[in-house]
């Protein structure tokens, strides 16, 4: 399984059956293959409730697509719906958890995903709107960048996508919950160890498990 | 087919109407009584927590009926709509001072629903501006035009009428039965819809779907459908 | 015909064939009946455009009227909406022709027709979202109020409606077109003279007929 | 039946696209190519008078298609949307200073244009504020949290996108590629449907009537259609 997938199979138990969910582009898109098909409701910000599994190749229709304009199909009990619609119920906290990569996390949970520094800022999308609107966010990231720099970092040098900070941040290598006083790990991979979540985050953090990985709220 | 659950709640209308508690505010759809949510307005009656409300509404009833009858009961304290006019119980009962009235023009009613459920903090619209109606409100010129600013509206809960839901609450209305209960349906915390029937998953056309089911909190069904 | 229908009758010539008209409650609902089926499109604002006539007794449907709350029936081509999808189609200038009463017209065009002074104000309805919005608005009233006093005024007493002066108004006895510079008797009707209008106009106008009524620009 | 007259003009692609002058604003329907009046845009580039324009679109195509291939030729003088990040000619036209761009949250695009549409001067949301896209916007403390101010949007000419019109006009969308057609078909002076069938008035139900004839000025069929 590569990271990616790994990552968005950590994710999958933090969605509640029967939830309204909105997956970003990227990682957060591969939450879909680790959920039974039934188990919650896909919004997609392009005007569709009800979001199901990738079509046959023969079966693709061109006027179904998900955010990430790739073929999908629709669910029994889906509904179409005009972009203003679709944000409206975005922005009044009617999808009730949002999925979304990040560049960055701050140590007050908030994150970047939208510009880098230096270079022309020309895609936002609807990750802004998602952080203001959706009920829980959950960030589903790599640990570290591409270059090995953490992303969990004191203090974001990238632009924030929000001030309002997510609730959960899942990496392929740990869990962090985000409390009003700041970041918390609540859980490490099995295949990870604290050293090494140590040794890749710079943003500060409380440790809120014991040695054999329960939590201590 | 297996439903994602949980489906939505078809409680009676009582078990539905504990979400209204002393003091709270509730839209109420329909244009005069039509698509009004007779069943579930009648159930307010019967329900002691439904006491010293704010109604957002386009209309209160007529005499007697509809949400004329729960301000007869005097229920309400407070009344956020267009045409009160139609109604000589709310002309009275304003003069009498128990009850307070706040006048919109129809279209920033509807507007100001309409934002309150889209996550919209305000607005500005040319109508009203320059009338006794505009008070104090706040003006900006837009595009070499007077507006008026308008905070947008929510409710505690929202009591609509639709023609069908499905299992998951989807929506679809009748005709001009469907009027302001669109709006309201999505901009309450609770919404209550009264429908005259439930069909299963995948019986409504996903085109066709007017209130998406995340918004709808429960379905009763209409005193109409109950009687079938 | 009654006073009130002889009004609406000297409206529907004003209508173009295939126009999106709303008409408001009171004579100017009337003004369907002197127009041909298929004239126009009505739009009525509690949420359909494509209003049919008055159905037989047995064809009522409850859920289905106009914004009179009078049984009205759909023509092929209607459609439904919501109330803010319909004031949203009457202020981006959708409509037309907006056809409403008046209490009272002043020398500019302006029109009162929500509130009465001394009396609590306790309705107002469309009227002022359709005075902005609509592209031309026609008013039809009787030309004095029941107690026989003018109400084509130099200035109202009552509250106006809107600042937006209306384009045309309609009486039993006169039409006025509203000008940039004040209001232009334009037509007489046939069973009244001059005189009788000098008589119940109190609002300065200018004469743009000749003597045998025809209009002179 | 007879028809109320006029029914909504045919004319070709050509004779449609007159309406769009040089320099003007145009809002073209689309999330990517889904949804994107391709037979429109293709119409644009055999029409001289389209050019400096300012296009108000989610995206702006992708390379050498839709409004990819308008940009190559030169056509568009500024762009306002959301996510142009997926062209990459974009991105070079930008930083050559060849194109303008303003760049919107797309919920914030949308509702601006649905503002536009719905004869509202402007509004105030949540989104972005904080962020170094708010820029030097007006903020407004709403119920207790920070809104940013937006003017509505509207443009000369729209172009979107739906299955089909009947022939008075009245539109239906199909699935997804709805997404931005039905806000930007309300939000234009002129509004050219572009469709793959018109029908007979009366076939569409009146429920299910997306956007109403008053607001469609010209239909033209898809090439799609016209391959048939």
């Amino acid at each position: 399984m590569s990271v990616q997938q790994r990552i968005a199979a950590r994710v999958a138990p933090h969605i509640p059956r029967g939830a309204v969910v909105n997956l970003g582009i990227g990682i957060p898109t591969l939450v879909a293959d680790h959920l039974p098909l039934d188990h919650a409701y896909l919004q997609t910000e392009n005007g569709l409730l009800g979001v199901g599994p990738t079509p046959a190749p023969d079966e693709v229709d061109p006027d179904l697509v998900h955010a990430g304009k790739q073929p999908v199909t629709a669910r029994p009990g889906a509904s179409y719906f005009s972009s203003s619609a679709s944000f409206g119920m975005i922005r009044s906290g009617r999808v009730e958890i949002a999925v979304l990569g990040a560049l960055q996390i701050d140590a007050q949970g908030r994150i970047a995903n939208w510009a880098i520094p230096g270079r022309p800022v020309l895609g936002v999308g609807g990750a802004m709107d998602l952080l203001v609107g959706a009920r829980t966010v959950i960030v589903a990231t790599t640990h570290t960048a591409k270059d090995g720099a953490a992303k969990i970092v004191s203090e974001a040098t990238f632009p924030l996508t929000a001030q309002r900070p997510v609730d959960l941040v899942v990496t392929e290598a740990a869990t962090f919950r985000v409390t009003p006083d700041g970041l918390e790990l609540v859980e490490i991979a099995e295949d990870h160890d604290l050293e090494w979540v140590q040794a890749h985050t710079t943003a500060p953090y409380r440790v809120a498990i014991d040695e054999r990985g329960a939590v201590h709220a | 087919m297996t439903l994602a659950s949980p489906p939505v709640p078809l409680p009676s209308v009582a078990a539905a109407l504990e979400a209204v508690r002393p003091g709270a505010t509730l839209m109420v759809g329909g244009f005069g009584l039509v698509g009004a949510p007779l069943t579930l307005i009648e159930g307010l009656l019967e329900h002691p927590g439904a006491r010293d409300l704010t109604i957002i509404s386009n209309n209160l009833g007529e005499p007697g009926r509809g949400l004329g009858r729960l301000l007869l009961e005097g229920r309400v304290r407070k009344a956020i709509g267009s045409f009160f006019t139609s109604n000589p119980d709310v002309v009275a009962a304003y003069q009498e001072g128990r009850l307070e009235v706040e006048l919109l023009p129809q279209g920033t009613l509807a507007e100001a629903i309409r934002a309150g459920g889209a996550g919209i903090g305000g607005f500005y619209t040319r109508t009203a501006w320059g009338t006794a109606l505009a008070g104090g409100r706040e003006e900006r010129i837009i595009r070499g035009e007077p507006h008026l600013f308008y905070e947008s509206l929510r409710a505690d809960v929202a009591l609509v009428r639709a023609r069908a839901a499905d299992e998951l609450g989807n929506l679809v209305y009748s005709k001009t039965a469907r009027n302001f209960n669109p709006d309201m349906a999505t901009a309450a915390d609770v919404v209550i819809a009264e429908v005259d029937e439930v069909v299963p998953v995948g019986a409504l056309d996903p085109e066709e779907i007017v209130t998406p089911h995340p918004y709808v909190t429960t379905v009763v069904l209409s005193g109409k459908a109950a009687a079938r």
